[in-house]
Protein backbone atom coordinates (compact mmCIF):
# COMPACT_ATOMS: atom_id res chain seq x y z
CA UNK A 1 0.00 0.00 0.00
CA UNK A 2 2.70 2.36 -0.72
CA UNK A 3 4.49 3.90 -3.65
CA UNK A 4 8.29 3.75 -4.67
CA UNK A 5 9.81 5.76 -6.97
CA UNK A 6 12.98 5.73 -8.55
CA UNK A 7 14.37 8.53 -10.85
CA UNK A 8 17.46 8.11 -13.18
CA UNK A 9 18.76 9.57 -16.03
CA UNK A 10 19.17 7.34 -19.79
CA UNK A 11 20.36 8.40 -22.77
CA UNK A 12 20.17 11.96 -24.72
CA UNK A 13 18.41 13.78 -21.76
CA UNK A 14 15.58 11.38 -21.41
CA UNK A 15 14.91 10.20 -17.89
CA UNK A 16 13.29 7.08 -16.55
CA UNK A 17 10.38 7.02 -13.82
CA UNK A 18 10.54 3.64 -12.18
CA UNK A 19 7.19 3.15 -10.02
CA UNK A 20 6.91 0.01 -7.69
CA UNK A 21 3.99 -0.22 -5.88
CA UNK A 22 0.04 1.02 -5.98
CA UNK A 23 -0.94 4.52 -7.37
CA UNK A 24 -3.46 6.04 -5.71
CA UNK A 25 -5.20 8.49 -3.75
CA UNK A 26 -2.82 8.69 -1.06
CA UNK A 27 0.17 7.84 -3.02
CA UNK A 28 -0.08 9.57 -6.41
CA UNK A 29 0.99 13.25 -5.15
CA UNK A 30 4.61 11.65 -4.58
CA UNK A 31 4.55 10.17 -7.83
CA UNK A 32 3.36 13.85 -9.38
CA UNK A 33 6.36 15.59 -6.95
CA UNK A 34 8.82 13.34 -8.69
CA UNK A 35 7.75 14.29 -12.45
CA UNK A 36 7.08 18.02 -11.86
CA UNK A 37 11.13 18.16 -10.00
CA UNK A 38 12.15 16.86 -13.47
CA UNK A 39 9.82 19.02 -15.72
CA UNK A 40 10.92 21.94 -13.24
CA UNK A 41 14.27 20.96 -13.98
CA UNK A 42 13.75 20.97 -17.73
CA UNK A 43 13.48 17.42 -18.36
CA UNK A 44 10.56 17.16 -21.36
CA UNK A 45 12.10 13.58 -22.32
CA UNK A 46 10.22 10.95 -19.65
CA UNK A 47 9.99 7.49 -19.73
CA UNK A 48 7.15 6.32 -16.69
CA UNK A 49 7.54 2.42 -16.38
CA UNK A 50 4.56 1.11 -14.98
CA UNK A 51 5.94 -2.16 -15.17
CA UNK A 52 5.81 -2.75 -11.33
CA UNK A 53 2.73 -0.54 -10.40
CA UNK A 54 -0.12 -3.36 -9.55
CA UNK A 55 -2.99 -0.77 -9.07
CA UNK A 56 -3.43 2.65 -10.64
CA UNK A 57 -6.89 4.96 -9.92
CA UNK A 58 -8.08 8.15 -11.75
CA UNK A 59 -5.82 10.52 -9.22
CA UNK A 60 -2.53 8.30 -10.65
CA UNK A 61 -4.13 8.71 -14.22
CA UNK A 62 -4.56 12.15 -13.77
CA UNK A 63 -0.57 12.87 -12.28
CA UNK A 64 0.40 11.44 -15.59
CA UNK A 65 -1.70 13.56 -18.36
CA UNK A 66 -0.81 16.42 -16.37
CA UNK A 67 2.92 15.21 -16.89
CA UNK A 68 2.43 14.77 -20.81
CA UNK A 69 0.38 18.22 -20.95
CA UNK A 70 3.68 20.17 -19.54
CA UNK A 71 6.19 18.22 -21.38
CA UNK A 72 4.32 18.28 -24.22
CA UNK A 73 4.00 22.34 -24.28
CA UNK A 74 8.16 22.08 -24.25
CA UNK A 75 8.13 19.75 -27.59
CA UNK A 76 8.80 17.20 -25.01
CA UNK A 77 6.80 13.22 -24.67
CA UNK A 78 6.14 10.93 -22.28
CA UNK A 79 6.10 7.63 -22.93
CA UNK A 80 4.80 4.52 -20.41
CA UNK A 81 6.14 0.83 -19.84
CA UNK A 82 3.33 -1.14 -19.17
CA UNK A 83 2.55 -5.07 -19.30
CA UNK A 84 0.10 -5.57 -16.30
CA UNK A 85 -3.17 -6.07 -18.39
CA UNK A 86 -5.71 -4.51 -15.78
CA UNK A 87 -3.05 -1.79 -16.02
CA UNK A 88 -3.67 -1.83 -19.77
CA UNK A 89 -7.13 -2.59 -19.32
CA UNK A 90 -7.67 1.02 -17.39
CA UNK A 91 -5.59 2.86 -20.57
CA UNK A 92 -7.81 0.81 -22.95
CA UNK A 93 -11.59 2.07 -21.37
CA UNK A 94 -10.66 5.46 -20.29
CA UNK A 95 -9.10 5.95 -24.17
CA UNK A 96 -5.57 7.37 -22.41
CA UNK A 97 -4.45 4.65 -24.90
CA UNK A 98 -4.83 7.71 -27.82
CA UNK A 99 -2.56 9.88 -26.20
CA UNK A 100 0.04 8.36 -24.22
CA UNK A 101 2.76 5.83 -26.07
CA UNK A 102 2.42 2.74 -23.98
CA UNK A 103 4.95 0.03 -24.90
CA UNK A 104 6.22 -3.60 -23.66
CA UNK A 105 9.55 -3.03 -22.09
CA UNK A 106 11.95 0.06 -21.53
CA UNK A 107 14.23 0.26 -24.59
CA UNK A 108 11.15 0.71 -26.96
CA UNK A 109 9.67 3.36 -24.91
CA UNK A 110 12.94 5.17 -25.27
CA UNK A 111 13.61 4.18 -29.00
CA UNK A 112 9.40 6.09 -29.36
CA UNK A 113 11.01 9.06 -27.79
CA UNK A 114 13.57 10.34 -30.00
CA UNK B 1 -16.31 -33.83 17.07
CA UNK B 2 -16.03 -29.83 17.98
CA UNK B 3 -17.81 -26.93 16.55
CA UNK B 4 -14.35 -26.26 14.64
CA UNK B 5 -14.28 -29.42 12.54
CA UNK B 6 -18.62 -29.67 12.15
CA UNK B 7 -19.24 -29.07 8.23
CA UNK B 8 -20.91 -25.29 8.32
CA UNK B 9 -23.59 -24.42 6.42
CA UNK B 10 -21.66 -22.22 3.40
CA UNK B 11 -23.45 -19.51 1.57
CA UNK B 12 -22.30 -16.83 -0.05
CA UNK B 13 -25.64 -14.72 1.10
CA UNK B 14 -24.21 -11.89 3.49
CA UNK B 15 -24.00 -8.12 4.47
CA UNK B 16 -20.53 -6.50 5.48
CA UNK B 17 -20.42 -2.81 6.38
CA UNK B 18 -16.84 -0.85 6.65
CA UNK B 19 -16.48 2.50 8.23
CA UNK B 20 -13.17 4.09 7.30
CA UNK B 21 -12.03 7.64 8.06
CA UNK B 22 -12.53 9.91 4.98
CA UNK B 23 -9.08 10.28 3.97
CA UNK B 24 -6.72 9.71 1.40
CA UNK B 25 -4.47 7.09 3.04
CA UNK B 26 -7.58 4.84 4.39
CA UNK B 27 -8.68 4.33 1.27
CA UNK B 28 -6.41 0.85 0.19
CA UNK B 29 -8.16 -0.58 3.50
CA UNK B 30 -11.63 -0.05 1.63
CA UNK B 31 -10.56 -1.37 -1.28
CA UNK B 32 -8.82 -4.59 0.24
CA UNK B 33 -11.78 -4.96 2.57
CA UNK B 34 -13.73 -5.49 -0.79
CA UNK B 35 -11.76 -7.25 -2.49
CA UNK B 36 -12.34 -9.97 0.07
CA UNK B 37 -15.62 -9.73 0.48
CA UNK B 38 -15.69 -10.05 -3.48
CA UNK B 39 -13.21 -12.98 -3.77
CA UNK B 40 -16.46 -15.12 -1.71
CA UNK B 41 -18.30 -15.01 -5.18
CA UNK B 42 -17.26 -16.47 -7.97
CA UNK B 43 -15.66 -13.48 -9.79
CA UNK B 44 -12.42 -13.42 -11.59
CA UNK B 45 -9.04 -12.36 -10.79
CA UNK B 46 -9.98 -9.39 -13.54
CA UNK B 47 -13.28 -8.39 -11.83
CA UNK B 48 -12.32 -8.01 -8.37
CA UNK B 49 -9.89 -5.67 -9.13
CA UNK B 50 -12.40 -3.98 -11.17
CA UNK B 51 -14.51 -3.63 -8.21
CA UNK B 52 -11.64 -2.49 -6.24
CA UNK B 53 -11.12 0.40 -8.04
CA UNK B 54 -14.60 1.38 -8.84
CA UNK B 55 -14.84 1.36 -4.80
CA UNK B 56 -11.92 3.18 -4.36
CA UNK B 57 -13.05 5.80 -6.84
CA UNK B 58 -16.37 6.56 -5.34
CA UNK B 59 -13.85 6.63 -1.86
CA UNK B 60 -11.67 9.03 -3.54
CA UNK B 61 -14.62 11.21 -4.96
CA UNK B 62 -16.21 11.87 -1.70
CA UNK B 63 -13.13 12.80 -0.10
CA UNK B 64 -11.62 15.56 -2.75
CA UNK B 65 -15.34 16.50 -3.03
CA UNK B 66 -14.79 17.19 0.72
CA UNK B 67 -11.11 19.28 0.36
CA UNK B 68 -9.36 15.91 1.54
CA UNK B 69 -11.05 15.17 4.86
CA UNK B 70 -14.71 13.66 4.10
CA UNK B 71 -15.36 12.86 7.67
CA UNK B 72 -16.65 8.90 8.11
CA UNK B 73 -17.16 7.02 5.05
CA UNK B 74 -18.94 3.82 5.32
CA UNK B 75 -19.59 1.53 2.57
CA UNK B 76 -21.72 -1.44 2.77
CA UNK B 77 -21.28 -4.95 0.88
CA UNK B 78 -24.50 -7.05 0.07
CA UNK B 79 -23.80 -10.18 -1.32
CA UNK B 80 -25.50 -13.16 -2.56
CA UNK B 81 -24.45 -15.77 -5.28
CA UNK B 82 -25.64 -13.53 -8.48
CA UNK B 83 -24.03 -10.18 -7.50
CA UNK B 84 -22.36 -8.07 -5.39
CA UNK B 85 -23.56 -4.55 -4.01
CA UNK B 86 -21.64 -1.87 -2.63
CA UNK B 87 -22.32 1.15 -1.39
CA UNK B 88 -20.37 3.92 -0.43
CA UNK B 89 -22.18 6.84 2.16
CA UNK B 90 -20.50 10.36 2.81
CA UNK B 91 -21.96 12.84 4.73
CA UNK B 92 -21.18 15.79 1.90
CA UNK B 93 -25.08 17.43 1.22
CA UNK B 94 -23.82 19.52 -1.41
CA UNK B 95 -24.21 17.02 -5.17
CA UNK B 96 -20.43 15.58 -6.01
CA UNK B 97 -21.13 13.00 -8.68
CA UNK B 98 -22.21 13.87 -11.54
CA UNK B 99 -23.03 12.00 -14.47
CA UNK B 100 -20.40 11.87 -17.54
CA UNK B 101 -21.14 12.36 -20.94
CA UNK B 102 -19.98 9.35 -22.72
CA UNK B 103 -17.93 11.24 -25.40
CA UNK B 104 -17.08 13.79 -23.15
CA UNK B 105 -13.91 12.83 -21.23
CA UNK B 106 -11.23 14.60 -23.22
CA UNK B 107 -12.14 17.85 -21.61
CA UNK B 108 -12.86 16.04 -17.88
CA UNK B 109 -10.62 16.70 -14.94
CA UNK B 110 -9.43 13.45 -12.83
CA UNK B 111 -12.82 13.54 -10.88
CA UNK B 112 -14.71 13.03 -13.91
CA UNK B 113 -12.32 10.25 -14.94
CA UNK B 114 -12.83 8.06 -11.64
CA UNK B 115 -16.76 8.26 -12.12
CA UNK B 116 -16.26 7.29 -15.64
CA UNK B 117 -14.14 4.30 -14.36
CA UNK B 118 -17.26 3.49 -12.12
CA UNK B 119 -19.63 3.53 -14.82
CA UNK B 120 -17.27 1.53 -17.18
CA UNK B 121 -16.34 -1.07 -14.10
CA UNK B 122 -19.55 -1.95 -12.47
CA UNK B 123 -23.02 -2.44 -14.28
CA UNK B 124 -25.19 -0.64 -12.66
CA UNK B 125 -24.89 2.79 -11.06
CA UNK B 126 -26.82 4.79 -9.13
CA UNK B 127 -26.41 7.82 -6.85
CA UNK B 128 -28.33 9.81 -4.46
CA UNK B 129 -28.58 12.79 -2.24
CA UNK B 130 -30.18 13.49 0.25
CA UNK B 131 -29.30 17.81 1.29
CA UNK B 132 -29.96 16.57 5.23
CA UNK B 133 -27.48 13.14 5.56
CA UNK B 134 -25.49 13.29 3.09
CA UNK B 135 -25.18 11.36 -0.55
CA UNK B 136 -24.52 7.43 -2.06
CA UNK B 137 -23.50 5.72 -4.48
CA UNK B 138 -24.63 2.01 -5.15
CA UNK B 139 -22.74 -0.05 -7.54
CA UNK B 140 -23.17 -3.67 -8.48
CA UNK B 141 -21.63 -6.00 -10.46
CA UNK B 142 -23.18 -8.93 -11.79
CA UNK B 143 -21.81 -12.53 -11.41
CA UNK B 144 -21.46 -13.89 -14.85
CA UNK B 145 -23.57 -16.27 -15.79
CA UNK C 1 -3.96 21.59 -8.32
CA UNK C 2 -6.93 19.78 -7.58
CA UNK C 3 -7.50 17.96 -4.28
CA UNK C 4 -6.07 14.62 -5.90
CA UNK C 5 -2.81 16.29 -6.08
CA UNK C 6 -2.88 17.97 -3.10
CA UNK C 7 -0.61 16.93 -0.70
CA UNK C 8 -2.91 15.81 2.41
CA UNK C 9 -2.12 16.01 5.99
CA UNK C 10 -1.59 12.67 7.25
CA UNK C 11 -1.46 10.89 10.09
CA UNK C 12 -1.86 6.84 11.33
CA UNK C 13 -4.70 8.40 13.81
CA UNK C 14 -8.09 6.59 12.79
CA UNK C 15 -10.72 4.26 13.57
CA UNK C 16 -12.42 1.68 10.87
CA UNK C 17 -15.35 -0.33 12.07
CA UNK C 18 -16.29 -3.14 10.24
CA UNK C 19 -19.39 -5.90 10.52
CA UNK C 20 -19.28 -9.54 8.96
CA UNK C 21 -21.80 -12.28 9.42
CA UNK C 22 -20.48 -14.30 12.39
CA UNK C 23 -20.10 -17.58 10.11
CA UNK C 24 -16.86 -19.36 9.03
CA UNK C 25 -16.75 -18.30 5.33
CA UNK C 26 -16.56 -14.61 6.78
CA UNK C 27 -13.34 -14.63 8.67
CA UNK C 28 -11.15 -13.78 6.19
CA UNK C 29 -12.57 -10.50 5.48
CA UNK C 30 -11.85 -9.29 9.23
CA UNK C 31 -8.25 -10.69 8.97
CA UNK C 32 -7.56 -9.37 5.52
CA UNK C 33 -9.41 -5.91 6.41
CA UNK C 34 -7.45 -5.83 10.15
CA UNK C 35 -4.42 -6.26 8.07
CA UNK C 36 -5.21 -3.59 5.80
CA UNK C 37 -5.09 -1.13 8.87
CA UNK C 38 -2.28 -3.12 10.08
CA UNK C 39 -0.13 -1.97 7.75
CA UNK C 40 -0.98 1.94 7.79
CA UNK C 41 1.18 1.42 10.93
CA UNK C 42 4.70 0.80 11.19
CA UNK C 43 4.38 -2.54 12.27
CA UNK C 44 6.81 -5.55 10.26
CA UNK C 45 5.23 -7.89 7.66
CA UNK C 46 5.12 -10.74 10.97
CA UNK C 47 3.67 -8.39 13.62
CA UNK C 48 1.00 -7.73 10.89
CA UNK C 49 0.62 -11.90 10.80
CA UNK C 50 0.28 -11.87 14.40
CA UNK C 51 -2.18 -9.62 14.38
CA UNK C 52 -4.19 -11.14 11.96
CA UNK C 53 -4.40 -14.39 13.30
CA UNK C 54 -5.11 -13.37 16.68
CA UNK C 55 -8.19 -10.95 15.04
CA UNK C 56 -9.38 -14.16 13.63
CA UNK C 57 -9.29 -16.75 16.80
CA UNK C 58 -11.28 -14.12 18.64
CA UNK C 59 -14.04 -14.14 15.21
CA UNK C 60 -13.57 -18.02 15.37
CA UNK C 61 -14.10 -18.21 18.87
CA UNK C 62 -17.09 -16.27 18.95
CA UNK C 63 -18.36 -18.47 15.72
CA UNK C 64 -17.99 -22.14 17.40
CA UNK C 65 -19.16 -20.60 21.20
CA UNK C 66 -22.56 -20.30 18.77
CA UNK C 67 -22.49 -23.49 17.02
CA UNK C 68 -21.32 -21.74 13.80
CA UNK C 69 -23.31 -18.50 13.33
CA UNK C 70 -23.01 -15.61 15.74
CA UNK C 71 -24.91 -13.51 14.00
CA UNK C 72 -23.22 -10.77 13.93
CA UNK C 73 -19.76 -9.87 14.49
CA UNK C 74 -18.19 -6.14 14.91
CA UNK C 75 -14.66 -5.56 14.75
CA UNK C 76 -13.39 -2.17 15.71
CA UNK C 77 -9.51 -1.06 15.18
CA UNK C 78 -8.25 2.07 16.56
CA UNK C 79 -5.14 3.24 15.29
CA UNK C 80 -2.67 5.05 16.67
CA UNK C 81 0.85 6.14 15.81
CA UNK C 82 2.21 3.97 19.01
CA UNK C 83 -0.60 1.20 18.96
CA UNK C 84 -3.32 -0.97 17.34
CA UNK C 85 -6.25 -1.72 19.38
CA UNK C 86 -8.64 -4.05 18.09
CA UNK C 87 -12.09 -5.15 19.65
CA UNK C 88 -14.07 -7.96 18.64
CA UNK C 89 -17.99 -7.75 19.70
CA UNK C 90 -20.35 -10.56 19.52
CA UNK C 91 -24.10 -10.64 20.69
CA UNK C 92 -23.24 -13.93 23.01
CA UNK C 93 -24.26 -13.14 26.43
CA UNK C 94 -22.67 -16.41 27.98
CA UNK C 95 -18.96 -16.50 29.04
CA UNK C 96 -16.57 -18.31 25.31
CA UNK C 97 -13.53 -17.04 26.47
CA UNK C 98 -12.20 -18.36 29.84
CA UNK C 99 -8.18 -17.82 30.45
CA UNK C 100 -5.89 -20.31 29.72
CA UNK C 101 -3.41 -21.81 32.16
CA UNK C 102 -0.01 -21.17 30.72
CA UNK C 103 1.15 -24.57 31.21
CA UNK C 104 -2.11 -26.62 30.97
CA UNK C 105 -2.28 -26.90 27.07
CA UNK C 106 -1.44 -29.72 26.72
CA UNK C 107 -5.11 -31.22 27.93
CA UNK C 108 -6.74 -28.01 26.15
CA UNK C 109 -8.89 -28.70 23.26
CA UNK C 110 -9.03 -26.15 20.00
CA UNK C 111 -10.96 -23.50 21.65
CA UNK C 112 -8.46 -22.93 24.28
CA UNK C 113 -5.43 -23.11 21.37
CA UNK C 114 -7.46 -20.29 20.01
CA UNK C 115 -7.42 -18.24 23.05
CA UNK C 116 -3.54 -19.07 23.78
CA UNK C 117 -2.65 -17.63 19.98
CA UNK C 118 -4.27 -14.39 21.13
CA UNK C 119 -2.35 -13.89 24.41
CA UNK C 120 0.91 -14.88 22.96
CA UNK C 121 0.51 -12.75 19.92
CA UNK C 122 -1.02 -9.93 20.70
CA UNK C 123 0.55 -7.23 23.99
CA UNK C 124 -2.55 -7.34 26.09
CA UNK C 125 -6.12 -8.74 25.97
CA UNK C 126 -9.43 -8.20 28.07
CA UNK C 127 -12.34 -10.02 27.82
CA UNK C 128 -15.46 -8.01 28.76
CA UNK C 129 -18.99 -9.60 29.01
CA UNK C 130 -22.53 -7.86 29.12
CA UNK C 131 -25.15 -10.44 29.87
CA UNK C 132 -27.89 -8.36 28.15
CA UNK C 133 -25.79 -7.44 24.98
CA UNK C 134 -22.86 -9.66 24.11
CA UNK C 135 -19.08 -10.22 24.83
CA UNK C 136 -15.84 -8.14 23.81
CA UNK C 137 -12.52 -9.06 23.52
CA UNK C 138 -10.56 -6.33 23.73
CA UNK C 139 -6.69 -7.41 21.82
CA UNK C 140 -3.96 -4.58 21.84
CA UNK C 141 -0.39 -4.69 19.67
CA UNK C 142 2.21 -1.98 20.42
CA UNK C 143 4.49 -0.85 17.38
CA UNK C 144 7.65 -1.67 18.01
CA UNK C 145 9.69 1.30 20.14
CA UNK D 1 -9.22 -17.39 0.89
CA UNK D 2 -9.07 -20.99 -0.32
CA UNK D 3 -7.57 -24.29 0.75
CA UNK D 4 -6.74 -27.37 -2.08
CA UNK D 5 -5.80 -30.83 -0.68
CA UNK D 6 -4.28 -33.13 -3.00
CA UNK D 7 -3.58 -36.91 -1.52
CA UNK D 8 -0.88 -39.41 -3.51
CA UNK D 9 0.56 -42.46 -2.19
CA UNK D 10 4.29 -43.03 -1.44
CA UNK D 11 7.02 -45.44 -0.73
CA UNK D 12 6.03 -48.00 1.94
CA UNK D 13 2.44 -47.56 2.41
CA UNK D 14 2.38 -43.91 3.46
CA UNK D 15 0.62 -41.14 1.95
CA UNK D 16 2.07 -37.57 1.48
CA UNK D 17 -0.92 -34.57 2.02
CA UNK D 18 -0.13 -31.24 -0.35
CA UNK D 19 -1.97 -28.42 1.47
CA UNK D 20 -1.96 -24.77 -0.46
CA UNK D 21 -3.56 -22.05 0.58
CA UNK D 22 -5.03 -21.03 4.08
CA UNK D 23 -6.27 -23.01 6.67
CA UNK D 24 -8.50 -21.54 9.13
CA UNK D 25 -12.42 -22.43 10.10
CA UNK D 26 -13.47 -22.29 6.87
CA UNK D 27 -10.88 -24.34 5.43
CA UNK D 28 -9.82 -26.67 7.83
CA UNK D 29 -13.04 -29.26 7.80
CA UNK D 30 -11.71 -30.41 4.04
CA UNK D 31 -8.25 -31.34 5.94
CA UNK D 32 -9.98 -32.71 8.45
CA UNK D 33 -12.05 -35.23 5.64
CA UNK D 34 -9.16 -35.69 3.67
CA UNK D 35 -7.06 -36.82 6.80
CA UNK D 36 -10.07 -38.81 8.05
CA UNK D 37 -10.52 -40.42 4.96
CA UNK D 38 -6.44 -41.70 4.60
CA UNK D 39 -7.22 -42.85 8.18
CA UNK D 40 -10.06 -44.73 8.01
CA UNK D 41 -8.50 -46.38 4.82
CA UNK D 42 -5.82 -47.49 7.55
CA UNK D 43 -3.20 -45.43 6.46
CA UNK D 44 -1.22 -44.48 9.63
CA UNK D 45 1.77 -42.95 8.09
CA UNK D 46 1.24 -39.54 7.07
CA UNK D 47 3.49 -36.69 6.01
CA UNK D 48 1.53 -33.44 5.13
CA UNK D 49 3.32 -31.08 3.13
CA UNK D 50 2.77 -27.74 4.65
CA UNK D 51 5.18 -26.00 2.30
CA UNK D 52 2.41 -23.66 0.42
CA UNK D 53 0.15 -22.81 3.34
CA UNK D 54 0.24 -19.09 3.97
CA UNK D 55 -1.91 -19.09 7.01
CA UNK D 56 -2.50 -21.80 9.58
CA UNK D 57 -4.99 -20.96 12.55
CA UNK D 58 -6.11 -22.94 16.05
CA UNK D 59 -8.66 -24.82 13.94
CA UNK D 60 -6.41 -26.14 11.33
CA UNK D 61 -4.09 -26.99 14.01
CA UNK D 62 -6.79 -28.89 15.79
CA UNK D 63 -6.93 -30.86 13.08
CA UNK D 64 -3.49 -31.85 12.43
CA UNK D 65 -3.09 -32.99 16.23
CA UNK D 66 -6.70 -34.62 15.80
CA UNK D 67 -5.34 -36.98 12.84
CA UNK D 68 -2.16 -37.83 15.01
CA UNK D 69 -4.03 -38.90 17.71
CA UNK D 70 -5.44 -41.40 15.83
CA UNK D 71 -2.74 -42.32 13.60
CA UNK D 72 -0.73 -42.48 17.09
CA UNK D 73 -2.87 -45.50 18.68
CA UNK D 74 -2.40 -47.54 15.33
CA UNK D 75 1.60 -47.29 15.42
CA UNK D 76 1.57 -44.35 13.05
CA UNK D 77 2.73 -41.10 12.76
CA UNK D 78 2.10 -37.60 11.05
CA UNK D 79 5.23 -35.92 10.04
CA UNK D 80 4.98 -32.07 8.75
CA UNK D 81 7.10 -30.51 5.89
CA UNK D 82 6.79 -26.31 6.74
CA UNK D 83 9.30 -23.83 5.37
CA UNK D 84 6.77 -20.86 6.26
CA UNK D 85 9.02 -19.32 9.24
CA UNK D 86 5.89 -17.37 9.87
CA UNK D 87 3.65 -20.80 10.47
CA UNK D 88 6.82 -22.37 12.18
CA UNK D 89 6.31 -19.85 14.82
CA UNK D 90 2.69 -20.89 15.53
CA UNK D 91 3.94 -24.28 16.09
CA UNK D 92 6.45 -23.07 18.84
CA UNK D 93 5.04 -21.03 20.73
CA UNK D 94 2.06 -23.32 20.68
CA UNK D 95 4.48 -26.11 21.96
CA UNK D 96 3.23 -28.12 19.04
CA UNK D 97 7.32 -28.55 17.47
CA UNK D 98 7.10 -31.46 20.75
CA UNK D 99 4.53 -33.22 19.79
CA UNK D 100 4.68 -33.43 15.45
CA UNK D 101 8.01 -34.16 13.37
CA UNK D 102 8.57 -31.11 11.55
CA UNK D 103 10.70 -30.90 8.22
CA UNK D 104 12.43 -28.54 5.98
CA UNK D 105 11.36 -30.93 2.99
CA UNK D 106 9.40 -33.80 2.16
CA UNK D 107 12.55 -36.14 1.77
CA UNK D 108 12.99 -35.78 5.34
CA UNK D 109 9.70 -35.90 6.38
CA UNK D 110 9.66 -39.47 4.68
CA UNK D 111 12.50 -40.93 6.01
CA UNK D 112 11.66 -39.89 9.47
CA UNK D 113 8.22 -42.17 8.96
CA UNK D 114 10.00 -45.32 9.03
N1 LIG E 1 -9.73 11.60 -19.75
C1 LIG E 1 -8.92 12.67 -19.79
N2 LIG E 1 -8.35 13.01 -20.98
C2 LIG E 1 -7.54 14.06 -21.04
N3 LIG E 1 -7.21 14.82 -19.98
C3 LIG E 1 -7.75 14.53 -18.78
C4 LIG E 1 -8.63 13.46 -18.61
N4 LIG E 1 -8.99 13.42 -17.29
C5 LIG E 1 -8.35 14.41 -16.69
N5 LIG E 1 -7.61 15.08 -17.56
C6 LIG E 1 -6.66 16.18 -17.32
O1 LIG E 1 -5.59 15.68 -16.52
C7 LIG E 1 -4.91 16.77 -15.97
C8 LIG E 1 -4.44 16.48 -14.59
O2 LIG E 1 -5.54 16.52 -13.75
P1 LIG E 1 -5.42 16.86 -12.23
O3 LIG E 1 -4.95 15.65 -11.54
O4 LIG E 1 -6.75 17.40 -11.86
O5 LIG E 1 -4.23 17.93 -12.09
P2 LIG E 1 -4.11 19.51 -12.30
O6 LIG E 1 -5.46 20.09 -12.01
O7 LIG E 1 -3.04 19.86 -11.32
O8 LIG E 1 -3.67 19.71 -13.71
C9 LIG E 1 -5.85 17.97 -16.03
O9 LIG E 1 -5.34 18.85 -16.94
C10 LIG E 1 -7.18 17.35 -16.52
O10 LIG E 1 -7.91 18.24 -17.31
N1 LIG F 1 -2.21 -27.65 22.46
C1 LIG F 1 -2.69 -28.87 22.29
N2 LIG F 1 -1.88 -29.92 22.54
C2 LIG F 1 -2.33 -31.16 22.35
N3 LIG F 1 -3.58 -31.45 21.94
C3 LIG F 1 -4.43 -30.43 21.68
C4 LIG F 1 -4.05 -29.11 21.84
N4 LIG F 1 -5.12 -28.33 21.51
C5 LIG F 1 -6.10 -29.14 21.14
N5 LIG F 1 -5.72 -30.41 21.23
C6 LIG F 1 -6.45 -31.61 20.85
O1 LIG F 1 -6.63 -31.59 19.44
C7 LIG F 1 -7.61 -32.54 19.11
C8 LIG F 1 -8.43 -32.05 17.96
O2 LIG F 1 -9.26 -31.07 18.45
P1 LIG F 1 -10.65 -30.78 17.77
O3 LIG F 1 -10.39 -29.97 16.54
O4 LIG F 1 -11.47 -30.15 18.80
O5 LIG F 1 -11.21 -32.16 17.20
P2 LIG F 1 -12.00 -33.37 17.86
O6 LIG F 1 -12.79 -32.84 19.01
O7 LIG F 1 -12.81 -33.85 16.71
O8 LIG F 1 -10.96 -34.36 18.28
C9 LIG F 1 -8.41 -32.78 20.36
O9 LIG F 1 -8.18 -34.10 20.75
C10 LIG F 1 -7.85 -31.78 21.38
O10 LIG F 1 -7.86 -32.29 22.68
Amino acid sequence: MDIKVNVRESEGDAYVVDLTGEIDVYTSPKVKDAITELIDQEHYNLVINLEKVRYIDSTGLGVLIGGLKRVREHGGSVNLVCTNPQIKKIFDITGLVKIFGIFDDEQSAMKALV
Amino acid sequence: MTPATRPLEVSSHGTVELKIPGRAEWVAVARLAVAAVASRLRFSVDEIEDIKLAIAEACTNSIQSAGGDAGMLEIVCDATEEQLRVTVRDRITSPHLGTVESNGLSEGRTEALGVFLIRALMDSVDYGLDPKHGSELVMTKRVAG
